[in-house]
């Protein structure tokens, strides 16, 4: 099972690996990114993910359709949380099944770096010393600050 | 024209608003960014952006018809 | 909370994975290896893994060890089965965190491979046309048929 | 000198025990593998296995002590 999508409560890993499962498949690759208590030095507090969804879901579904035609996998799964999440919240998960492990590795880290550069969903991160902001895809602060 | 505009990030926040209808005489993304970062104090330059029309992306020269959502799609910063 | 153990029984990937949250973990990288239904073309039934078990868990931990030395993770845990599986069933596991994904996926990927090169554990297959056979790393078999 | 040795996979079967304990006047790893391999008719070059001695990887020149547990480890396969 296949596919990708925008998740506004807490994303079901255990559900996500079972999706997965099948006979054939000898590796499952799974990325897991969550919110950190620090970027480049800055104490966070909290984030927002704001998507725009129709958009988001069409391009992260292309990006999963890419990767089963360019890998050799078996099924490939992507979910972005959208919303409030707090330091140590499961903001994106990735899962990949295969019969063998190269492809799980390659085709699991090509969808979140793709998920990352293309789907048009942005992170705006509340400091510790109360600013917050949109960020950049290089992590630098964008609108107000530019 | 009659162009239905959302906003995401850093542009909802500078045009104070998630999304408007416009009338324009704009017939591409291209002249209709000029007006509204203009209108609205925009910084990016359009090649920072990336635009959508009707829920797809497309360039900045898509010609435009009376009715189209249009979004310009600020740097993306998921995951 | 990092190491290595052998397992005698399900290995537990949930609590695996909760073992490794921390609020400094951006990335986290997880790598199952289940049984497949085939191996080069030959049906297989189930198969049993055998350890040496001191040098097994001493060199699994020197393995992790050196993975928290090598790469810029945070934490690094891997499980390897032991005894019978059936098709499906969980044969190892290898969770990785870092601040960064660039670190979690080649250190869980050093991992399973270091793994699988380096500590005495066997596989005897069994197929589904009645043979069974200990493996070779490049999955040939060994033993009686060689 | 008196020997432990333990047997895992092909070696276990072919030996038909997963341990035994032997006298030899072998003095390293290497002249108790061409001893036990005539003795079970182990078919693994030496190149193609490692060898362990009281529970850590060690070489086939190793000066073995009495009582020393010894294992031949055959390529492994987990994973």
């Amino acid at each position: 099972m296949s596919g990708f999508r925008l998740a506004d409560a807490a994303i079901d890993v255990h559900a996500g690996l079972r999706a997965l499962d099948d006979p054939g498949s000898g590796a499952c690759v799974t990325f897991e990114g969550r919110v950190r208590d620090r970027n480049e030095g800055r104490g966070v507090l909290r984030l927002d993910y704001q998507a725009y969804p129709a958009l988001a879901e069409a391009e992260g579904a292309a990006v999963v359709a890419e990767a089963l035609v360019r890998f050799e996998i078996r099924a490939a799964t992507a979910v972005h949380r959208v919303g409030a999440l707090a330091v140590g919240d499961l903001a994106v998960w990735v899962g990949v099944s295969a019969g063998h492990r190269d492809a799980a590795f390659a085709a699991c880290r090509w969808i979140i770096d793709e998920v990352k550069r293309r789907v048009p969903i942005w992170k705006n991160e509340h400091y510790v010393d109360g600013e917050s902001g949109w960020l950049h895809p290089d992590n630098s602060p964008v609108g107000a600050r530019e | 024209m009659r162009y239905r505009l959302l906003y995401f990030a850093s542009l909802a926040d500078l045009a104070g608003r998630s999304s408007e209808d416009v009338q324009s005489t704009a017939a591409d993304p291209a002249a209709l960014y000029a007006e509204l970062a203009e209108c609205h104090g925009f910084t990016f330059a359009p090649t920072r952006l990336r635009v959508a029309v009707n829920g797809a992306f497309t360039d900045w020269s898509h010609r435009l018809a009376d009715g189209d959502e249009v979004v310009f799609i600020p740097p993306v910063s998921g995951g």
